[in-house]
């Protein structure tokens, strides 16, 4: 079954991850589900921009709890990505005759849906995951990997030489093309970081994929398995070179600093650029309310928030309350996160839902806020004074803290 | 309540416009930050469960369409039911105070034709209030009347609303009179809120009745049948605000920064269901000073701002100063300039240094500016 | 193809509709057995990958309204772009053969002030054909031609449109004389599709031109200035169908019977879009006897169809004879009723043993009912 | 995290079963993916049941092939069940902290879901599957339930002694009580068949799902194992007495009776009823189109067909085309199924974009339509004159044809 559409390129987007580095914050909840910024959740940035790349056929292959990204996604809508020739379609793990397959590696979820691609029959394939944050014209891209006649292009970053052996690096020649490719090299001999961003033509995609599969010894992953299988059969891989900010926010401290970025006089990345504007799927909430007492200093905002008292350099989301005398400095508050009277929150972030009650206190404020360490709270937490003095007395509380030690300081007394 | 179907009329002005609705009708004046008149209305009934509503249109109905489109944000986009465009009648109705004029129902009675629910409710546009109309429904049909009408029980204004009506009740709640509330400063009254419900078979009877009495009203038609009728009549319990000038607008607009009105309108189980835009968060700068306003989102605001509603997209600029003000949207107020009791229309740009001040309960409008 | 936008005017009359146009535009006359006019004009620019388009609406919306909704089937109902209902001027129009009036474009000007994008294409709504823009709009480009006209390549009629347009075309494609093409019967002649695209800018800049002409229409304003403006032109390749009186709508439906035509317009690439009803699929009954028929669902059909068109939820009783008709939704024919040469408008009830035949040429209308 | 909004209740509709009894009509797709009566997929019922009962949310539990349904169902617009507070909602299985776990049994699948119904907190929880076909008033049900105060009521219909060893059997007492319940007895006591539709006190399902998930021997089953413990436990079971038409389409045999029930003069099952409309999700499809020298009796037939041959007795999909001389006997043909010229098909259920040949002749017609055996062409199948007379000359086809002896046979050379 084919359809009458032949696609010259659809998009694959990996929203598998738990992204198991950001620790509670991706407890429930599936990394590109995470809120960012205020308004918005990871996978919009990489949805937005498929959009504003004139992508109407989008595969979003799911795996770790769904249910949140799945609702959110729905088929679309939110980024007008519901059309009926090809439009929006998750793509979770299956049982089929022989059973059932989780996604083993990212080459194998695409592997798993080759079925799917091949309805469209495209030219080209565009692999993306759903768990950066920046603004890129995918069509810039593919009108480079055309030119270059390429079998793969990667985009590429400059990345700081002490930082490259923390991606995916990349050596090319004087032409952009690919020599080499190492993941997590301890010496690297480049600082072009693989972007995960991948157009592939199709046909070569199809037989690298199966081919990978057929290897019992492979862990069917692009960067570790596909990407150096290619290079070896002497394919033309090349590079893309991207300007722009990107940021993958895996770990808690990159979450919070991207956030923080936002609050600039000029960050690096414009959440308000109207000609690639960044879509999202919200709730209908009512203006922001600023009470008489309140008092904001370079904070982003979002929609529903109710503010009376004191927040600085923070960012606030969606549904958000500040009670009277809370002073939020340093901070991001995840949706619906309600700060209770007279309450101090101090460069932490604080989960959906989650409750900080009246008088608590949450974070390091003794040190500066560049050296004191970032607390997280877990969403749908509910945090007294007694369960934080005395944490013996109260017995239907739940709440995690995570700290810069890399320690998780659990604080969990049944259900 | 699949058994109850709307109508929101939306085919009358207001009388004392200034400017505010030059270029739209009444139903699709902004408010609230990010709201439009006629999203409450709608937003009581798709709450309350009805599913079908018939929106009669006036004259100039593309502002009306450019916000409720398909009605997707209200649920309305549907299969079965749904948001019905009922173009009103367009000549002449501005003479006369209609509200609910005969021949906008007239002109689209295959609407009321081809639905099977028992009742209608219709409604007028002008009104701010949240309520659920299951309870009404439940009244009127317990209380067994032809037709239920919902007052707001309140004092009259010195500068009143000349549509406005007033219920004479007696003490079973019927109403005996329905009267003009001009001239009767002052006093504490029945309010009628511009909702009322009644069968559809019933109100088919009555345009079939008065086939050729176009130009009625169909309140008209209630006053000149009263002794015949039952007419009874719901308390309106919460906040009811009246729109119907440019003060009262500025009024109702300012009393969404109590508390308690802002928690009754905005923050109970029944949402306000508006248009969805996708804005970014609003910016604050390093200012400080912003106090006891609304603020929607896509604004960048580091002037002074305080006591004012500020819609979506707005820019106050370092040392503007923004004070009980509403600022509709996409303004941008430059760098030092100061607003005092003042109405922005949408578009406008508020030049470096300029200085406009109204007077406290009369401010000045700003009329739309064409958008650059 | 984000770069062009479209404009749909549905704001003029059929001429000739003897009852078919009474309660509707023209652009909402059911056609081929589940569609409407402007299905064609709409789903030509939505499949050539256009997502902003305007419809310029007559007084009588409201049947265009219920039609297009949302513009979900479409793919209108979009976050940026979609669907924007454009209301046209009311007043006078029907004295003239305005199709693409000035002052409904000038009324709606902000639609084109805000887009973007660096082209538009303006269709009329009253000829059927399937066509991909994208080649049209490269041929434009690369012509670099001011504007260009869409033309068939087609043989006059002895009953001619009056408001049809001819061009006359130099060795260059360049038209050369707009003429009306009363008079011309028999003659081959290149026949103005009521399709045309230019800049965005370029159209502002003749707004702007023309602000207190706003009785001309969009074709005179080429006329008079044929000499200074390169118009260019491009020839529709496939199948053609004009309908402007009761005559060619009955013509026009009875090709769709031709397998050429269905190909053509139906079993492409690119499929007509409508709105989408849940009706059961088609029963046919035991007679054997339908056969040379287009036929909707949600029909029983156990009588005897022949060359006809019928739409969605017919009843055709057995016994009852159907021949070169066009059916509309829900009617029913009942046993025993014969028609021929017959249009069936919506809703009607054709009672048992009734017998109704039209000329062939010239078929008899049968006028809209009341739902029951 | 709760929805602000309590629903007194929502439904769970159980849509991961394979249907393998239905062969190679399942083979690709999840049972109530698959097309019936003309237009509709199997789960139009259940959901068309959902809304016209007023239920606004609905969650739809998917585990085998779920792709097409996915795509089918998409947010439930179709079925005007895309709702903010509620709406439609797809569950796949998920990968969790603990790694992924496939759904056990029908429990085990609301087990695992737990979390989804507690965000609204209804008061009742209906329990469907997507894989019958009825018009029911599940609002009826739940006042009957509401009036026995009932901690599970259980629809159930009469059926002939003689079958009610292959159902679910349910003995009650005079006042309807649930006494017994037995599945599948060989010696039923009872001819009250189980429908499989279930409505729970939402409190009483939750600690049931929780006691059965812990017992390890457990199937995780409704019908075997919760049930009975239920009935153990002295809780409050009653039947409710369904009177229409009620088919589980579970085989070829019952799934090809009941279409053809829908050609009768007076069918059982009304799809015309307008007062509870069957909705799906169409695509948009010009009207049929019927030729000079075509003949059609007694037919169903949906929209985009063209007929030019013959159809008789039949239920024929949207998209068919059945070409001149072709013969189409009491036979279903599925969406976009083709039937070249001078083709004879009869009774066959010929798969979605299946084709049949020229001049191939498939099924027994030496029998009556009685006797005869149903011939199943499995979807996207290509079957040629050559094809079917000389197997091995073709080497790029495949189809599998399923007689009604219970065996496969499988035509198949490669892909």
């Amino acid at each position: 079954m084919k359809s009458i559409y032949k696609k010259e390129w659809i998009a694959m987007l990996l929203a598998g991850g738990q992204g198991s580095r950001l620790g509670c914050l991706t407890q429930d909840i599936a990394k590109p589900a995470l809120s960012f910024g205020g308004k918005y959740r990871i996978i919009d940035f990489s949805l937005s921009n498929c959009v504003n790349s004139n992508i109407d056929t989008v595969g979003v292959l799911t795996q770790y709890k769904p249910s949140l990204l799945n609702s959110y996604i729905g088929i679309g809508s939110a980024w007008d990505l519901d059309n009926a020739n090809g439009g929006l379609h998750v793509l979770p793990p299956f049982v089929g005759q022989e059973g059932g397959r989780w996604y083993k590696g990212t080459a194998n979820a695409i592997y798993e849906n080759i079925d799917f691609i091949n309805f469209y029959n495209p030219k080209y394939v565009l692999i993306i995951s759903g768990d950066h944050i920046y603004n890129m014209d995918y069509e810039a891209m593919l009108a480079y990997h055309k030119e270059k006649n390429a079998d793969l292009t990667i985009s590429v970053l400059e990345v700081p030489w002490e930082e490259a052996s923390r991606f995916g690096i990349i050596t090319a020649n004087g032409e952009d093309q690919i020599i080499k490719f190492m993941e997590k090299p301890v010496q690297p001999d480049s600082n072009l970081a693989s972007m995960g961003i991948y157009i592939f033509t199709w046909s070569v995609l199809r037989k690298a994929l199966i081919e990978d599969e057929g290897k019992s010894e492979s862990e069917n992953d692009f960067g570790k398995n596909v990407l150096p299988m290619l290079l070896a059969q002497g394919k033309k891989l090349f590079t893309y070179r991207f300007q722009g900010y990107w940021q993958d926010v895996g770990t808690i401290e990159s979450y919070y600093e991207s956030n923080m970025e936002l609050l600039k006089e000029q960050p690096c990345f414009d959440i308000i650029d109207s000609n690639r504007p960044i879509f999202s799927n919200g709730e209908i909430l009512p203006p922001q309310y600023i009470r008489p007492k309140a008092r904001i200093n370079n904070c982003l905002v979002g929609n529903g928030c109710t503010i009376l008292g004191e927040i600085k350099n923070s960012v606030v989301a969606s549904g958000v309350y500040v009670g009277e005398g809370a002073k939020v400095e340093e901070s991001i508050l995840l949706p619906n996160a309600k700060i209770m009277n007279n309450a101090k929150v101090y460069k932490a972030i604080i989960g959906e839902y989650a409750k900080v009650g009246a008088n608590c206190s949450i974070g390091n404020s003794g040190k500066s806020a560049r050296q004191a360490e970032i607390t997280v709270i877990e969403g749908n937490s509910i945090l007294t004074e007694d369960s934080l003095n005395n944490e013996k007395k109260s017995c239907f509380l739940q709440f995690r803290c995570y700290l810069k030690d890399k320690k998780w300081r659990v604080k969990s007394w049944g259900k | 309540m699949g058994k109850i179907i709307g109508i929101i009329s939306c085919n009358y002005l207001m009388k004392n416009p200034e400017g505010l609705t030059r270029d739209r009708p009444l139903a699709a004046l902004p408010f609230g930050g990010r709201y439009r008149l006629l999203d409450f209305a709608l937003s009581n009934m798709v709450n309350s469960g009805i599913r079908t509503v018939g929106m009669v249109t006036p004259y100039h109905y593309r502002p009306i369409l450019d916000h409720i489109g398909a009605g997707k944000e209200w649920y309305l986009d549907r299969k079965t039911g749904g948001l019905f465009i009922l173009p009103g009648a367009t000549h002449g109705i501005y003479f006369k105070n209609n509200k609910f004029a005969l021949r906008d129902i007239t002109k689209n009675i295959e609407f009321l034709e081809k639905e099977k629910a028992e009742y209608v409710i219709i409604s007028g546009c002008s009104n701010i209030f949240n309520i659920d109309y299951t309870n009404v429904l439940r009244n009127h049909e317990e209380t067994k009347v032809d037709i239920t009408l919902l007052y707001k029980e309140l004092i009259l204004n010195a500068d009143e609303d000349p549509q406005g009506v007033i219920l004479e009740i007696d003490a079973y709640g019927r109403v005996q009179k329905l009267e003009s509330n001009q001239g009767k400063e002052g006093q504490g009254t029945k309010y009628f809120a511009d909702v009322f419900i009644l069968k559809r078979t019933f109100l088919l009877d009555i345009i079939k009745g008065h086939q050729n009495m176009e130009n009625l009203d169909l309140l008209d038609i209630l006053r000149e049948n009263i002794s015949q009728l039952k007419i009874g009549t719901y308390s309106i319990a919460g906040y009811f605000g009246r729109i119907y000038s440019k003060q009262t607008y500025f009024q109702r607009s300012m009393e969404l920064l109590q508390p308690s009105v802002q928690n009754e309108l905005f923050l109970g189980e029944h949402r306000v269901l508006t248009r969805i835009k996708d804005n970014p968060p609003t910016k604050y700068g390093p200012s400080n000073v912003i106090r006891d306003s609304l603020v929607s989102s896509g604004c960048i605001i580091k002037g002074c701002v305080s006591g004012s509603i500020i819609f979506r997209g707005v820019v106050v600029e370092a040392e503007a100063s923004i004070t009980n003000c509403i600022v509709l949207q996409k303004c941008v107020i430059k760098k030092g300039a100061m607003l005092e009791n003042v109405i922005v229309d949408k578009y406008n740009i508020i030049n470096p240094g300029t200085v406009i001040k109204g007077q406290e309960g009369d401010p000045l409008v700003i009329k739309k500016s064409r958008m650059v």
